[in-house]
Formats: C-alpha cells, structure tokens, sequence
C-alpha cells in the first residue's frame, strides 16, 4: 500500500471552505425541507448551481469537460453535503453513475455521455439492485439478449437512486452467465419509471421496468468492475455519512450545553456528556475509515479492505450518532420541526443502500481471508 | 369472603345486562348504567362509579362485559378520563367534582386530556412554566403545553400549571379541570418525526378557569400530578402480555416470510427474542411478587427494557427488510392519523425513538431505579430550595 | 404449558435461609480462598457438611436414600451456592451426574449407585465433552465395543468436571452411529485420570483416557437422553450464575455508596449509577429466565426452550456484571485479595462449559424454528 | 537547516560509536559516553545528557545506535526514570539534582520507579493521603503507596506527598525524589487477579527524605505529577502500530488455527477488526494532524478505544477457544512475573480488565473527551475549595 497522508492540503480545506458556503447559502436544511416536500425531490435551481460549482462534473475527466478531479476531492464535497443532507441526484448521478462510466466506459462512450453529465444537464443513475437483501447480485433476473447487434433488456429494477428524474439509466443485466451495464436512454420505448416512497425523502428512488428495451450502448466490463464501482460507491457514501454523523455530533453538543435541567445544563449529566464523547469518539473513528478509503482508491487490493471498512464503521457510528442524538434532545428531537429526524433517516438508509454493515464485514471477512 | 364479593359483583353485573342487554342498548346507555350500577370503577365509592370494592374486581366486571358482548372500550379511547382523570377526581376531587365529571366522562359523553408536559418536553418540573393567575373567582391561564393527545377533541383537559413562582419549583404548582373550548385556549397538531400528529400543542392565552375548576389546594399541583404520572408509568412495560407478542412477533413474522437464513441475522433475532422473553417474564414474576406483597424494581426495569427493546427491534426489523427497509410505503403526510395499530415497520422505526423520552426518560427511570431501589445516593442539586423563578432554564 | 407461580413458597424460603446461613459459616469466601488453593479443590469436611444437609441426595428419589426433591428446591441450593462461588464437585457429583442417573439408569442401576452418590460417599462425574466448540457432541471419538457381554471403553475425555475426585465417571461414548452413556469405576484398569489447572479454580477439570477400559455398566437412553441431561445441567448452571450475579450486584452498589471520589459518593455519578441500575435489570432477568426454567424441568417441550434462554441470558448478565463490578471497584478490584475476581472467573467459566451463549441460542432457534 | 543539525547529531553519533564500539564495550559504559556526549535525551540542555536541539532528533540517534547493535534498552527497562523521571527532573529539577540523578538513570546504574497512586487507585488527588512533615532539613513521610513497578529493584523513588492537609486538594501536594532503601520504606509485592504481583505496595513509616530531595517548590506536587501524568498517558493508546497487530492478530491467529468458519463468530471477529483498524488509523491521522499543527481529541480517544478493544477482544479470544477458554495453563501462583510477553490468553482476559483503569479510568477519559475537547459543563464539584482534610473521602 502507497503512503497516504490524512492531513488536509491547501486545495482541499479551499474545496471544503467554498463548498459548505455554498451549501450554506443556497442549501441550507431550510432549502432541504422545501426540495425534500416536492414531488420529485429535484430542484433544478440547486442542480445547476452544482453544475456551476464544477461538482456535477468534479471525477469527470477535462477531455470530457469535468475538473479531472478525484474520489479525494470528491470526499471533501460529500462530507459537505452529508452535513446539510443536501437533496437531489448528485450521489446518484455524479457519483456512482459517473464512476460507472469512468470505470467502464470506452472512450467512445465516455465521450459521447461524460460531457451532458458532466454539465448536469444529464442526470444518470445506476440501477442495479432487485431483491432486498441481494447486494451480492447472486439473484439477478433482468436480462439483456443480443439480437442483430442491438441489446434488449427485460426485467425490473428496484431501488433506483433518483431513476425518476434520470436522463440516462446504467442497467446492471445478466448477460448468459456474466453481468453486463448497459446505457438506456429514459425516454425509450418499452421502459417504464415509477417513483416510490422512500425512508429519506432527501434521496429518492424508483422502480425501473423493462420489458424488451433497447440499450443505446453496452459498457465494458462484467462483475469484476461493476464490483469495482460498487466499492468506490460505498467510499463515497461513507465520506457522505460522516459529514452527517459530525453535524450530529455538534448540534447534540450544542444543545447539551445550553439546554438546562435540574438547574444545570445537560452536559454536565454523565449520562449526557458521556454520550457525548463516546459519540465523538465514534465519529472520529468513522471520519479515519472514510478519510482514508477515499485516499487508495488507486489501489484495488487496498480498497477491497477499505471500502467495506469504511462502508460499516461509518454506517454503524451514524445510525448510533442520530439516534443517541434524539434522545439527548428529548421530545423536541421527536419533532418534525426539529432537524434530528433529518438524519435519522439519512443514517438509516444509507447504512442499507449499498448492502447493511453485516454484508460489507462479509466482504471484508473476504478481502482479509478470515 | 372474596367468593361473597365475587358474587355480589356478579349479581350487579346480571342485572346490568339483564336491564341492558349489550344487542339492544346503545354503548352510552349502557356505560351509563354501568356507572350508575358501581360497576364502573368498582373501587370508587357508592354514587361515584362504584362500590367501594378492592380495584381487582373491575377485571371480573370487564370480563364478564366482553364476554357478553358489552364494550368497553370506554377505557381505551377514553384513556385520559377513564384511566387517568377519574383516578385524580376519586383521589383529590370534591364530591361536585365527581358528580360533575364521572359520569360523562365514563360515557364518553366528554373526551378528557392531560395537559402536564411543555415544549421541550423535559424531565424536570422545572420546565414547567405556564402560569395561572388568580383573578377573584377564576384564574387567568397562560403559557403552553405540549405532547397532549386528544387534546383535539376533549371536552375537559387536566392541567398543571404554576400559581406561585416565587416557591421551590415542586409547590408553586396548582391542578385545574380546564375547559377545552373556552376562550384563548388554543389546540395545534404537533407534528412528529413521522409525519403524524399523534399530540398536540395547546396554547393558552388569558385563558379563564373557575376556581371551583381547582382540584386540591392552591400549591397541591405536584402531589395531584404524580397521582397521573405513575398510573401513567405502570401502564406502560408493567403489564403481562403472551410469549413472543408485540414487536418482536413482527420481526418474526418478517423473518419467516423472508426466508432468510443467515446465520448472524438468526443469531441476532433469537439475542433479541430472548431479551425481550426475559423482560416479559420478569414483569409476570414482579408482577406475582407484588400480589404476594413482595415489593420489586420491575415498574422501572418493565418501561425501560420496553423503550429500549423495541428500538432495537424496530431497527433490526428494516436491516432484516434490507433495501425494503429503505422504502416508506404511503410515504410522508402531515395528518392526524386515526388508528396507529397499522404502522408500517418503517413508521415504527420512527416511532419508536420516542419511547425511550415518552413516559420518563430511560435517564429518569435509570436515575429511579439506582436511587430508589438500589438506595444510590441522588445527584448534588445546585437547585434545590430555589425559588422556580431563580433556577436556571433554557 | 402448565401454570408456572414464581414467588417463593414457604417452603423455598426455608430451604434459602437455612442453604444461606450453613454456606455463610462453614463455605465463606474465606473459606472459598482456602479450598481453591489446595491441590485438588475439594474439601471432605465440607463435602461431608453438604451430605447431612442433604443437599447431595437432594435431586435422588427417597427410596435411595435422598431427599426426593425437584429442581425448583435445587435451584434454590444452587442459587446460594453462586452467590459464594461454592467450590467442590457439587455441580457435577449432585446435579449433572446425579441427573444422568435419574433420567438414564435402570432402577437396578440407581439403587446400585444412587445411596452412594446420594450420601455423598461417593464423589460422580459425567465425561462428555472432547473438543473445545463441539457442544453439540458431533465430533465425539470416545467409543464404546461390547465385546462378550462387556463393553470396552477408549478415547480421550476432556473438559471432565471434578474428574480428578471422582469415584464414578459417566461417559459417554460412540456406539456405532450413536451415543451411549457408561458407568466406569474411577479404579478401573487401563483409566487414567489428570487434573489441569483451570480458569476457575474453585470447578476444577481433569482429562480422563481411557485404553479399553471395562465399564462397569450402561445407561439407557442415548442421544436425546443425553441431551435432555445436559439441558437440565445448563437450567441448574444459570441458577448457580444468578445467584453470583446477584452478590456481584450487591457488592457493587455497596461499593459505590460508600466509596468517595471528588468528595461524593462514587454511586451518585450517572457513569456508575446508571450503570448499577443496568446491572440490576440484567440480573432481574437473568433470575426470570433461570427460575422459569427451573419451574418446567417437566415440560419437555418448554424445557427445549427455557433452558437454552436461561443458560444464554444468565451467562451474558452474569459474566457483564462481574466485568463492570471490576471496573466500578477500580484497582482495588483488580487485586488478588478482593473478590472481584472469583466472581469473574466463575462467569466466564460457567458461560463456556455447557455451551456459550450463542451456541445455546442455537438451540433456542431450532426449539422455536427459526 | 534541519540537515545542519541531522549531520551534527551524526556527527555525534559517529563519535560515540568509534570510541565505543558497542560489539567491545559494555552497555554501561556505553549509555556513560552517550549520556556525556549530549545523545541521551538530544532535548536535554549540554552537560545533562542533551543538546538543546528538538526533541525529534531522539529517534535518529536510536535508529543509528540499534543499526549499530548498540543497545537502548535502558529507554524500556527503567522507563519509569528515562522515559517518565527524566523529564520531571528537566522540567523541574535543579542543575544539583539532574547532575547528581541523571546520569545513573541513564546508565541503569540505578532504577527507577514512581509513586503516585494510593490504595483504591482513586482517580481523585484527593485520595493522595501520604503525608510528608518537614523537621529541620529533612522530611517526615508516613502512608501507603500502590501500584508502583519496579519498586522491589529502584535505588530511587520519584514520590508525592501532602505537605500541607489545610490547603485545597491539589495545592497540599510536594514532589520528592526518595531513595529506596532508605530506612522505614517497606516494599511488598501487590498481587493481581492473575495472581501475578506487576506491581508493588510501598510503605512509608517515619521515612526520611533531605530537603535536597525536593523537586520544585513546596505545594507544586501537583503541577510536576502533571508532567509524568501525561506522559504516561500519551504512551498508553496514542502510539501507532502496523495494521492487524497487538491483541487483535492474537485473535486472528486463533481463529485461523482453529478451523472455526462459525458465520456468527466470523462476524464479531471481523467487527473488532474494523473498530481496532479504525482505532488505529484514527490514531494515524491525529498524529498527522498534530505534525500540522491541528490538535485532536486523539489523545483520549486512543486510551479509550485501546482499553474497551483490548476486552473484547481478550474475552471474545476465549469464546473462540470454547472449553479451552475455561484452562488455565500454569495454573495460578502468587510470583512476581519476570515477563508479560508470554501471557495466555486466558491470563489476558484477566489482565486486561485492569486497561480501562490504569493510567485513567475510562470514565475520566470520558470526562476529558467531554469537557476539554467538546467544551461540555463539568460536574457541579462539592468538594471545590474545600481544605484537603474537609473533604468527604473513603
């Protein structure tokens, strides 16, 4: 393993410092609350205020108009956006759709999508999942057979990240024995999307039917390199994760310092603070395994170990975080009013996305030969 | 003995049915002359709802009304006023009082709710700071509460609030019967994490009580209130229900229907299958214990392990569900919703967060059992003998 | 399942006092200190104490001699003698074995062994266990041949309670497909028998091999016979753990309303008290399981269930509660003269030799298939 | 710059070497010539075994001596004077005393050991009841110390007692320097759970220290304790160590060698993998960060996570083990250990129940988490102010 380094440089406390002002000012958890209540939790304002940030485009390579950037910077910017549970396709799309095709795509291909994408004026997203506990993709039904040279696909995807709202559908379909991605474009026949009521209302989902669609393209790679993505999908859910779990922590700080009981601030109850520490405890552990999966994405043994790492420590130390931090603020936690539930919700569902923290130890079990 | 009560209290009942026969009678017709018969609260005294009999009679009265077909539902949708506020007026209520409030209250002629909690919903009495002022024969009312359900639609709230300021945080505390439609009292739905407003806020704003609205003294508001709040404790965990029942029932169900078979998921439902029967036959042994007058700690132990099991297993349900569990079938509305009893194990993810705040904190009830069972010495209060208003809040 | 009442009867509160007051004069942890330092960790004086208490024939029928009682007065015995770590073969001389016999011997067979074992004269042992994780008994190789109308034992029996004072072993051996349980008289030729020191010096162990040694008899039953013998052992096994629980809670609350730091009562910090209080709901249910099995050792059925309940929440009640007692007594606890560590030893002993707790919650998801 | 410096300690190093080849002297002599030619603690002023330069350039002078097969065992075996005693002398010690002590602590001519915590091991300086009394030039030490290593072999005693009962707890306190075998210091063997005695009783009756002793100024105990207190609390948990190793490979190798493929046991194994690696890589990056310049919570963090892992994993090494995890191979006998190397892991449950108490409970280390790094409130403190001998203690 390459030696990494955690300390934050110049350019990435500038990523960091220019992403949460804007965040703050164009996104903050009121903003969150009006997107998170529309139908489609899309808000094309903030979608294209991201394209103007470069973030739409920010892995996408400059050949292809994106900043060349990667999943270190990417990082940066997710922690951000978990902070404020940002709404909208941005994971969907400018992460796990846009590492697909830079993982899998031809040069052909990356040039003939890359660029919309990069723009934001594309929306793509992976659909991958069927069954409710099959991240492994052991039983995949959706197939795609070859017919005079076009694909056609057949079957139904489950769990969309924001399918409703994407342009461009990476479909993860069996091809024989093997696993192939294809690029559907969403406006083509025999294709059907359907929005389904989710635990996150800030990050939304569809299902996604096929019945004979014909696939605009095929990427390359099988199993291998969807695997691939899958793992660095799962670093970056984790940086997102503890941008969130640190805002937990801060606010449920906050709020044990000045909230008063029996004459005191709860913070000075060693059933509180304690709880405080061990949060933050919990929290800087979860910060290490992010921080440092998305420093050796370059390096395929080493992210087979820290990726799943990454991916159960931080789920495990968020979910605790906004749960533990409900109870410290009592019944006003409890309220739709109050943050709180904001991230309960985040922390739940994305300890789920990408498979639970037992699956992700399984894969770790594997990458360690235990 | 008991076999001569046991029998009286059967004759009361034959000819509770027998005058009102459950097919042909209207249930506010017969809760009415259940109450007129002393079969209603049969340990409240004769004219008041009962007949002055040992509390554990009412279980034979209620039997007996089911299995003849008779509601008694009463109880339940009435809880607040059935199972509660009647338990505050046998205790502390004149006879006016009684004889003003029981009987609709036991018809459900007059819904009730308990307006003791505030925003912030807190653990100490403290945090209770709506005011009631004396204005010649009435009081002035103003401040607000929080977490009251049914407050929407009762007709008489309970209501704590504080008369005297300037006494230590405990005695400055009077208990009134409010009228719920009066004038400045204002009731909001207050929407929780869920979506549902399953409480509510009320805002009183010069809101007027008669003085003849008092229960107990001016400053007995605190003594009134524990009345409430330990029916309100024992109620919940303390009460004995069949193996496997309740939540964890749910996780079973889902794991069988999902057919599942991993190992850990297993490993890690039956760890939560044992914990929760071992909390459930602590409770039945406490229970037993305490008729044997063998006092124990399962009041406290009951609702904590309650709170906290049902967290545990409410999220353990979802990770069972796996990408299900991320899903939120009806999804999200501001509503008052009607019956809780079909909550998709998503909502009850949600809800059950508040169990561990609602009903005493699980800190409380941690703090209660080491103090007043295992005889810990209590915390250094920097507040005590403070006058209300000179205690730190926020 | 029949109605099971759980408060103590007269006669229970009888058995308790008098079980109480003979252990606190005669077995204190005074007492307990001496014993486990000696070379084989068996007492005769006390031993003899335990036979005219009649707590050694407790479980054998009256017509051998005992005092044709049940698990549920057992359980009380049991209980009291947790709660000073008793040393000495009773465990495994008047439950486990004393059960095999009851539950496995013919009559013959009992009145030929029982006064013995039921007077305390003689010392019994039950062999079964051979590898370390195999509670399950499926990789047993101890096996038994009848050859003439005498069966031949040989193999190697580990983990063998109080084996090294015992006069009688039980063994269980392999005959053909399945299990069998033989007498064998600890003076037979070609037996050996060796003590090994323990994690828990008050239950000591021995290995027993035995190169074709001639048993003296053979109990009925196989398999399932065994198996309900060693359940009826894992139900009386979680008596004697909440009884140690339940000093282990007392000595620590003791402890902490007394002990000062920061000029207060250690037990009026949240940090210990919230975590006596804990200590307390663990061990009120770890007496709720423990006595409700001990209450339907009858019920077959019920009995599959309760015991592996008992076994796996006593187990992890008693062996936290003995670890946080440690760290609520801080150094002083950690020393050789407290009794901190008596308690700790015999908990995570006891929670390993009839199964751990996940092994017994094996069981509990096939009584309950799940 | 840095390389100027590099090349003078070299330079140094050089020397050392060539005038002591480490194959033909002994390490006595050896550590005399590093300690006279400023390489012993580089930091240190010339003429007390340094050089006045960072205190970094320490490892390059041990790295070339260990590459050279000189040896810096001194630095481990009487740790409690070179790596704790030392620097109390430095900070607070007169040129007298580091000239008369420092040397032979270098030289391991003479041991060290130090004297801090009491019976009951308080985490409170209250429980420090040692009491030292002046008379004329010397002083008068009576009471009981505990948990002290070494003690049966140090020539020297780094000690701290109350001078004066009537001041406030921190502030009765005065550091000294006691020798050993001086009449009226009785050393006894403290035996552990393990039956191992790691560490020693020592007491203290009409012992007499020379005022020359002294380190620092009378009632400044407690301000020179805090030096060697947070060097040993940094030494413990902050350190970083390659993945996979410590407790947690004991885990891994028996797991591997036992053939077990148990999926429960699989999963709690791999989960104190990830929470041990994530403990180690959190103490990567905060040392990083402190290289920076940017302060973390590290520090506590580190102690905290290494004291709760190393349980776990201890216990959870037994569980794997089933039945074996109930021997305990040698048996227990009441000896003074000669190494902690070889420990079985069924001692290693035992012993490493004393981790989350030594060198700061993890309730204290919760308490500096919460009140230093988070800024939370402290306790109401009772005993604040109070003189020493007023304070409620036992």
């Amino acid at each position: 393993m390459a030696e990494v380094t955690y300390a934050p440089t110049e350019d990435l406390d500038l990523i960091r410092s220019t992403t949460r002002q804007f965040l703050e000012e164009k996104a903050d958890l009121g903003v969150v609350r009006r997107v998170m209540m529309t139908d489609d939790g899309h808000d094309r304002g903030l979608w294209s205020g991201f394209s103007e940030m470069g973030w739409t485009g920010l892995l996408v390579p400059e050949d292809y108009g994106g900043a060349g950037l990667g999943y270190l910077e990417l990082s940066v910017v997710l922690d951000e956006m978990g902070r404020l549970v940002t709404p909208g396709p941005f994971f969907a799309s400018a992460v796990v759709a846009t590492t697909a095709m830079i993982e899998l795509g031809s040069s052909d291909q990356q040039e003939r999508w890359l660029p919309a994408m990069a723009s934001g004026e594309k929306v793509a997203t992976l659909g991958v999942f069927e069954k409710a506990r099959d991240w492994g993709l052991e039983h995949l039904r959706t197939s795609a057979v070859e017919e005079a040279g076009v694909w056609k696909l057949s079957g139904t995807k489950r769990y969309v990240l924001d399918g409703h709202v994407a342009d461009l559908l990476f479909v993860v379909a069996k091809v024989g024995d093997g696993l192939g991605v294809f690029v559907v474009e969403a406006d083509s026949p025999g294709l059907t999307v359907s929005q389904v009521p989710v635990l996150d209302p800030t990050r939304r989902q569809a299902v996604v039917e096929l019945d004979n669609v014909v696939a605009a393209a095929r990427l390359q790679g099988g199993s291998s390199g969807l695997a691939r993505v899958l793992r660095l999908g799962s670093v970056a859910l984790a940086c997102e994760q503890v941008g969130g779990a640190q805002r937990v922590l801060e606010s449920t700080v906050a709020y044990a310092r000045t909230r008063h009981q029996f004459g005191r601030p709860i913070g000075s109850f060693q059933a509180v603070k304690h709880r405080c520490a061990e949060m933050l405890m919990k929290v800087e552990h979860a910060k290490s395994v992010a921080y440092h999966a998305a420093r050796v994405t370059d390096d395929l043994d080493e992210l087979d170990i820290a990726s799943p790492l990454a991916a159960s420590v931080s789920s495990e130390a968020y979910l605790w975080a906004a749960g533990e931090s409900i109870q410290i603020h009592g019944g006003i936690g409890f309220t739709w009013e109050h943050e709180a539930h904001l991230y309960l919700k985040r922390a739940k569902s994305a300890s789920l996305l990408l498979g639970d923290p037992r699956f992700h130890r399984s894969l770790l079990a594997e990458a360690l030969s235990l | 003995m008991t076999d001569t009560i046991e029998r009286r209290v059967d004759t009361v009942v034959d000819e509770l049915l027998a005058t009102h026969p459950p097919a042909t009678t209207s249930d506010q017709e017969l809760w009415g002359a259940q109450y007129d018969l002393g079969v209603a609260w049969v340990w409240h005294p004769e004219g008041f709802g009962g007949l002055g009999l040992p509390r554990k009679y009412q279980n034979q009265v209620n039997r007996r009304l089911t299995d003849a077909g008779a509601s008694v539902l009463n109880r339940y949708q009435n809880l607040l006023g059935v199972g509660m506020g009647a338990g505050v007026l046998a205790a502390h209520g004149t006879d006016d009082q009684k004889r003003r409030w029981l009987r609709p209250m036991f018809t459900m002629e007059d819904m009730w709710c308990q307006m003791f909690s505030e925003p912030g919903a807190g653990s100490d009495v403290a945090g209770l700071a709506t005011s009631a002022v004396r204005d010649g024969e009435e009081w002035v009312v103003n401040g607000q509460k929080a977490w009251t359900t049914l407050a929407h639609v009762a007709k008489w709230g309970l209501l704590i609030a504080r008369t005297d300021p300037s006494a230590v945080k405990h005695e400055g505390l009077t208990y009134f019967v409010i009228d719920m439609n009066s004038e400045g009292v204002d009731v909001r739905p207050l929407y929780q994490i869920t979506g549902e407003a399953e409480f509510n806020e009320v805002f009183f704003n010069d809101a007027r009580v008669p003085d003849e609205n008092r229960i107990d003294a001016v400053g007995a508001g605190w003594r009134v209130a524990l009345t409430t709040l330990m029916n309100e404790r024992v109620a919940i965990g303390g009460n004995t229900v069949p193996r496997g029942s309740g939540r964890i029932s749910e996780a079973i169900d889902i794991w069988r229907e999902s057919g599942e078979d991993d190992p850990v998921l297993r490993d890690e439902l039956v760890h939560l299958w044992a914990e929760v029967e071992a909390a459930r036959l602590t409770a039945i042994r406490a229970n037993e214990m305490a008729d044997a007058g063998i006092p124990g700690p399962e009041g406290s132990t009951g609702k904590l392990a309650w709170a906290s099991h049902n967290k545990e297993i409410a999220s353990f349900i979802l990770d069972m569900m796996g990408l299900d569990g991320t899903l939120y079938p009806g999804g999200y509305e501001l509503v008052r919703p009607t019956s809780f009893d079909q909550r998709t194990p998503q909502a009850s993810f949600l809800r059950t967060r508040a169990n561990s705040i609602e009903g005493g904190t699980s800190e409380i009830m941690l703090n209660i059992l080491a103090e007043r069972v295992l005889g810990l010495p209590s915390e250094p209060r920097t507040d005590k003998g403070l006058p209300w208003n000179e205690v730190p809040r926020g």
